[in-house]
């Protein structure tokens, strides 16, 4: 049982990791802000959702689990909104914001 | 070397480049900005202390930490109130430098 | 190498690249930016030394707090005139050497420390067990140099008041011309009523757990300060006159709380700020509270500057 | 397993640094604010991998403040950058 929990976390907390890489791939290789911020967003969702995911079986108890799953909402909701707010800014005063 | 003086050392080198940046930079935005720098280097040199000094199953000294926790605080004031002074300089003569070059600045320097 | 030593590698080389591109960019507001990113990582840095209240508050107040007072500065000061070129290179040729001795001279003792490092560590868990608390750096705080978290207090006030003097006459008693965002904007007024709900219950839960682990009245304070700052930024809530009686007792609350036990400690326990045996844990919770509300005032109203707006009829 | 999670909060440490230093580079100032919210939502993972790895609950709430703080700094830089091309129009209008 244990065994199948830590390759369980392995290939979540790894599919967290490639998410980071492939976010900051694109918002180098990605050529305007908002296609940036769309990368940014993924890493936000994916990769910190399957980073917590996986860490969940090793958590302290149901309310540490309970805490890491808040921190990712948490991550989640400001993220999705602060985005939104530096598009806007884009939008409004152009790239060079 | 362990893993705690790493951080000593990149302490020390953030206090010279705080230090650097003090000196030479014109604004006094960023000397505040460069002084924070400095500050904060000395406090991981300081927080190093407190992890060598690790007993009694605790993973530092707390005193020190205590002593860090309390000098952050004190640095935000301090900060604050530079800044204000940096923007009533501004607003009180349309420069935010302290150039010696130029009658204006007399007395606000 | 262990993996922990490759991590530790890591954070040093990019805790001294951001440093350095702070001091060396041109643009101010990428500095600052720069400097945010800096404060971040620092609270990374602070973990791996095992000082995780002083992660808390650095997270809090050196990323955070810092980094909002300097992105309005520097949002304000894109009109001012730089004038006077940069500073000369045989300054910049003088002060470079010093600096990296005074940095070497540092590292030094680090490199070679004493045989026997002194430690108050274990004196701490002794006498901690009387005052019922399970956080070391929470009683070191209250309990053991509570003098100083009384004066730090006393200081923060203090600089409050330098930042009022700075008021024109005009405005003094007014309200703080801290920058509120131009339009209003559903977006940003959204995440004004999404996250302080949020941030409160972080703010009680780092003053609660503060006992026990690492937390406290700092870093709850600063969450509530910075809640506070946002509902004011999205025009939620228009920043208070400091006139405003309620707001000076929300301002000496703690500290006088503080003072008043600390006083009571003379008759009840025969020493100044000195706790009556059994009593310390609901004292020091109770002076905590006071002292998270007063911190998230003291701290808000840093950070939104003097009076510049004349008193409202 | 625990060097396992330190490898991969090092992994994302080294991914985030490579990104900051080729992104701080760039011009445009809300490159910088992308890269500064890079740097809140990596923390918070990188410290939530700290968090199991090193088996110290404590550290989840750092990271818990970190995604705060990392949100609350990009208002504040979304109000500056309003606020100064609100009163220079010429940079207003780059669409």
């Amino acid at each position: 049982m244990t065994l199948a929990f830590d390759i369980f976390t392995a290939f979540a907390v790894a599919a967290g990791a490639l998410f980071f890489l492939a976010g900051t791939i694109g918002l180098l290789r990605f050529p305007d802000p908002l296609t940036r911020l769309h990368a940014l967003t993924k890493v936000d969702n994916l990769g910190l959702g399957f980073i917590v995911v996986g860490l969940l079986p090793r958590a302290d108890g149901v309310l540490g689990a309970l805490k890491l799953v808040s921190i990712w909402l948490i991550v989640q909701l400001s993220g999705a909104i602060v985005t939104q707010l530096l598009a806007i800014t884009v939008r409004q005063h152009g790239p060079r914001g | 070397m362990n893993d705690a003086t790493l951080f000593g050392l990149c302490g020390a080198a953030l206090v010279g480049f705080g230090l650097y940046g003090l000196i030479t930079n014109p604004e006094p935005l960023r000397k505040i900005l460069a002084f924070n720098l400095l500050g904060s280097g000395v406090f991981l040199v300081f927080g190093v202390i407190s992890r060598r000094a690790a007993a009694a199953g605790l993973g530092g000294d707390p005193v020190p930490q205590a002593m860090v926790i309390t000098a952050i605080v004190v640095a935000f004031a301090a900060t604050a109130m530079a800044i204000a002074l940096v923007l009533r300089l501004f607003e009180a003569t349309g420069r935010a430098t302290l150039g010696s070059d130029g009658p204006a600045d007399k007395g606000n320097a | 190498m262990s993996a922990s030593s490759v991590f530790d590698i890591c954070l040093a080389v990019l805790l001294l690249g951001i440093g350095a591109w702070t001091i060396i960019v041109d643009n101010a507001f990428a500095a600052v930016i720069g400097f945010v990113v800096y404060g971040l990582s620092l609270a990374i840095a602070w973990v791996r030394l095992s000082a995780v209240d002083v992660a808390l508050t650095e997270a809090a107040i050196g990323g955070g707090m810092t980094g909002m007072l300097m992105l309005g500065a520097v949002a304000r000061l894109r009109l001012a005139r730089v004038d006077g070129a940069g500073t000369r290179w045989s300054v910049r040729l003088v002060a470079a050497p010093l600096c990296a001795l005074i940095a070497a001279s540092l590292a030094t003792p680090l490199l070679f420390p004493p045989p026997v490092i002194p430690s108050l560590a274990p004196t701490v868990t002794q006498n901690l067990v009387p005052t019922g608390l399970g956080n070391p750096v929470a009683g070191v705080l209250f309990v053991f140099r509570s003098l100083d978290t009384l004066l730090e207090k006393v200081v923060l006030l203090l600089a409050l008041l330098g930042i009022w003097s700075l008021a024109p006459d005009g405005a003094w008693g007014g309200q703080p011309g801290l920058r509120v965002y131009a339009q209003p904007n559903s977006t940003l007024t959204f995440l004004a009523q999404l996250l302080p709900p949020i941030g409160i219950v972080v703010a009680i839960y780092m003053c609660w757990v503060g006992a026990k682990d690492p937390g406290g009245a700092f870093q709850g304070g600063t969450v509530l300060a910075a809640m506070w700052l946002l509902v004011i930024i999205a025009g939620l809530e228009n920043v208070p006159s400091i006139g405003q009686p309620w707001l000076r007792a929300l301002l000496v609350f703690g500290p006088l709380l503080f003072l008043v036990i600390g006083l009571a400690g003379l008759v009840l326990a025969n020493a100044f700020l000195a706790y009556p045996p059994g009593y310390a844990k609901p004292m020091i919770v109770a002076v905590e509270v006071a002292l998270t509300l007063s911190i998230g005032v003291v701290l808000g109203l840093l950070a939104a500057g003097p009076p510049e707006l004349a008193r409202r009829q | 397993m625990d060097s396992f999670l330190f490898s991969a909060a090092s992994f994302v440490l080294t991914t985030i640094a490579l990104g900051l230093i080729v992104i701080i580079q760039r011009p445009a100032d809300v490159d910088h604010m992308m890269a500064a919210q890079l740097l809140g939502t990596g923390g918070a993972a990188i410290l939530v991998l700290l968090a199991v790895a090193s088996k110290s609950s404590a550290i989840v709430d750092v990271a818990l403040l970190l995604a705060l703080f990392a949100a609350f700094a990009a208002v504040a830089f979304v109000r500056g950058a309003i606020k100064s091309t609100t009163k220079t129009p010429t940079v207003a209008n780059g669409r």
